[in-house]
């Protein structure tokens, strides 16, 4: 299905999210991701300046989408229970309340920006008092030391904060592929054969678990290991292949996949 | 001071033409709005009959096409140019107004405006990204200070609207704005986005392996990759 | 609209009701008093036709005994205080205003103290507002002046800081001021101070090589990690 994102400028993270929800057909789970971000991408390359926040902005709003994606993907089945099942509840609710929260803002910074407009048709009249009472004025500077005006001109220096993008709310990703592949070339051997749910079992964050997975399959396609699966559902066997050495594994930097 | 001037009286406003002459002339050097009880107290006569005295003030150089205006702003009285004189000012300022606010800073603006005191943490989980540039542009342009800690743990900035963001909308007093309340979507807004939100999970059976491969001890999926918290 | 406004018709002025307006609205934000010929080219009528209105605005003011008046000062217009009201405006001079520098004004001093010399456009850049209405406090007050002008087109006025601010101080010279050690300024101030020293607008070069020589240490902007220069 494909999405066009004909909106100039979202301009909150929630934006676009409201946006795509506002124009009815579209449904979170149906939604295409990588359709959403092409058309993003071609919007943000039509403007004249690349908006950094704007475009980070952009980076969270899909990321919410791919969180909530996977959580429908990857709990799988009919076996997820009642407090998974009430926590994703809960979890749309907070999402839905949060959205609620955003448009609200939103219209609120709309009489903002027209009070702010119509105010500025007036300059105030700033001009002091006159130089025949300047004697009376009260000493301003009165207390200031040279320790103050540094103070001073540092914080008027000082660099603006450099953006940074707020990722408490996503989960974050402890462990790399790398550092899994790492963890298991040292494991494996050691151990023959053994099963995925074994390499795992200490593991409790699904990411970790799909990262390791991941792991598995990389040494895999280094033919380092051998994975055998008895049947659907079945427990997945991981094996070390005879005469592999953990050396001839190519660190990875980055699983590209 | 001479007071037989040929002036209409204003012996119904309760001030006297001199103390209205006094207004004038210190609102002229005020580089600030002047609070009304400031100038009772400087000159001696109530609040009220200030305020009613400004009111009359104003009336008068709006009845008399006036360029400038005496206006009721930021707590206090000023003069200001006419804002139907603002293609010709526009002409003379060099410097111009303020620049604009992106939306990004009014959103922020308005969540302070609204909750105000605020810490950066909230308006950040409001915002849903970092606000840590948009408020130090709000403060540093003037439409928000630190106001007070936040008493409790970690004793948070806490910040609110200044005197300057009064001004700049126009507005006397906060309360000026129009209440939250009519901002709340309506209830087909609502509906729409509960419609967006369905969940209709289908699963897909290329990931089931991974699933059924960690499907026991793996209980903390509910905060692991936890939706937005408020 | 008030057309029956108890006003004096201006068809012997040759300048309509709207010019006059416009010359209120602007002579109202003012800072400093503006020439009759700027106003004339601003609203684009004759500087005699503007000498006469603003003549009779005078007239005008005085006449309904305003707390203000219109005055000829200095090669130019203004609006003051009426001076008859001048024990009023002193009351509120001494007794209404702040007695101490505002953050914002400190923070000006301070940048003219160290980077100067400095042109307003500069300091606005710097600051992120308009400073008009703080350099002329400051300027007024004695802590600054104007030293110099900047060599580069407009012929910027260039500030300093003053003896009177030495003295305030306790300093001898403005060396003495502690040193802002290893501080880095913001990518903007120094995009801000470099501007200012473009005088060829169209040689990128000039700006690279200024920008290039900064982080070596040219005089003309190194000054702010080290002492200032006087």
């Amino acid at each position: 299905m494909s999405v066009t994102v004909s909106t100039p400028v979202y301009e909150g993270p929630f934006d676009l999210l409201l946006n795509l929800i506002m124009k009815e057909e579209v449904e979170l789970y149906e939604v295409s991701l990588s359709s959403i971000v092409d058309a993003y991408l071609a919007e943000l390359e039509r403007l004249d300046t690349c908006d950094l926040e704007m475009a980070t902005e952009f980076l969270l709003i899909a990321a919410i989408l791919v969180e909530l994606k996977t959580r429908r993907l990857l709990p799988s089945d009919q076996r997820m229970d009642q407090d998974d099942e009430f926590g994703l509840w809960e979890e749309r609710d907070l999402l839905l309340a949060r959205l609620l929260e955003c448009k609200t803002f939103k219209d609120a910074a709309v009489v903002l920006r027209r009070l702010a407009a119509e105010a500025s048709l007036s300059w105030p009249r700033r001009t002091g008092i006159e130089d025949r009472f300047l004697h009376l004025a009260p000493d301003v500077l009165e207390g200031v030391t040279p320790d103050d005006v540094r103070s001073a001109c540092l914080r008027a220096l000082a660099p603006r904060p450099t953006f940074h993008v707020d990722t408490e709310h996503i989960a974050p990703i402890r462990i790399s592929v790398a550092d899994a592949v790492a963890a298991l070339i040292d494991e494996i051997p050691r151990q023959g054969m053994v099963t995925f749910r074994h390499l795992t079992r200490d593991l409790f964050d699904r990411i970790e678990i799909v990262v390791r997975f991941l792991a598995v399959l990389e040494l895999y396609k280094q033919g380092v290991v051998e994975i055998d699966q008895l049947g659907s559902f079945g427990d997945i066997h991981v094996g070390w292949r005879p005469g592999a050495e953990p050396a001839d594994v190519d660190l990875i930097d980055a699983y590209e996949g | 001071m001479g007071d037989d001037a040929p002036v209409a009286d204003d012996e119904a406003t309760g001030v006297d033409r001199e103390a209205r002459r006094a207004v004038e002339a210190i609102l002229m050097v005020a580089v600030d709005p002047v609070p009304a009880n400031l100038l009772a107290q400087l000159l001696e006569v109530s609040t009220a009959s200030i305020e009613e005295a400004c009111a009359n003030l104003a009336d008068e150089f709006e009845a008399q096409r006036r360029g400038f205006a005496l206006v009721r702003v930021g707590g206090g009285y000023r003069f200001q140019s006419h804002p139907d004189q603002a293609p010709w000012v526009e002409r003379f300022v060099v410097d111009g107004q303020s620049s604009r606010l992106t939306a990004a800073a009014l959103e922020t603006l308005a969540i302070v405006a609204y909750k105000q005191p605020v810490s950066r943490a909230q308006l950040s989980a409001i915002r849903g990204v970092d606000v840590e540039t948009v408020v130090r542009t709000l403060q540093q342009r003037g439409y928000i200070d630190e106001v007070t800690r936040d008493p409790g743990p970690g004793n948070a900035i806490m910040y609110g609207t200044t005197r300057e963001f009064l001004e700049r909308m126009g507005l006397d007093d906060i309360v000026q704005l129009p209440p939250l309340g009519d901002f709340v979507p309506g209830p087909e807004v609502v509906e729409a986005l509960e419609r967006g939100l369905r969940s209709d999970p289908e699963v897909e059976e290329t990931v089931a392996m991974v699933a059924d491969g960690s499907a026991e001890g793996t209980p903390a999926d509910a905060d692991g990759a936890a939706a937005p918290e408020g």
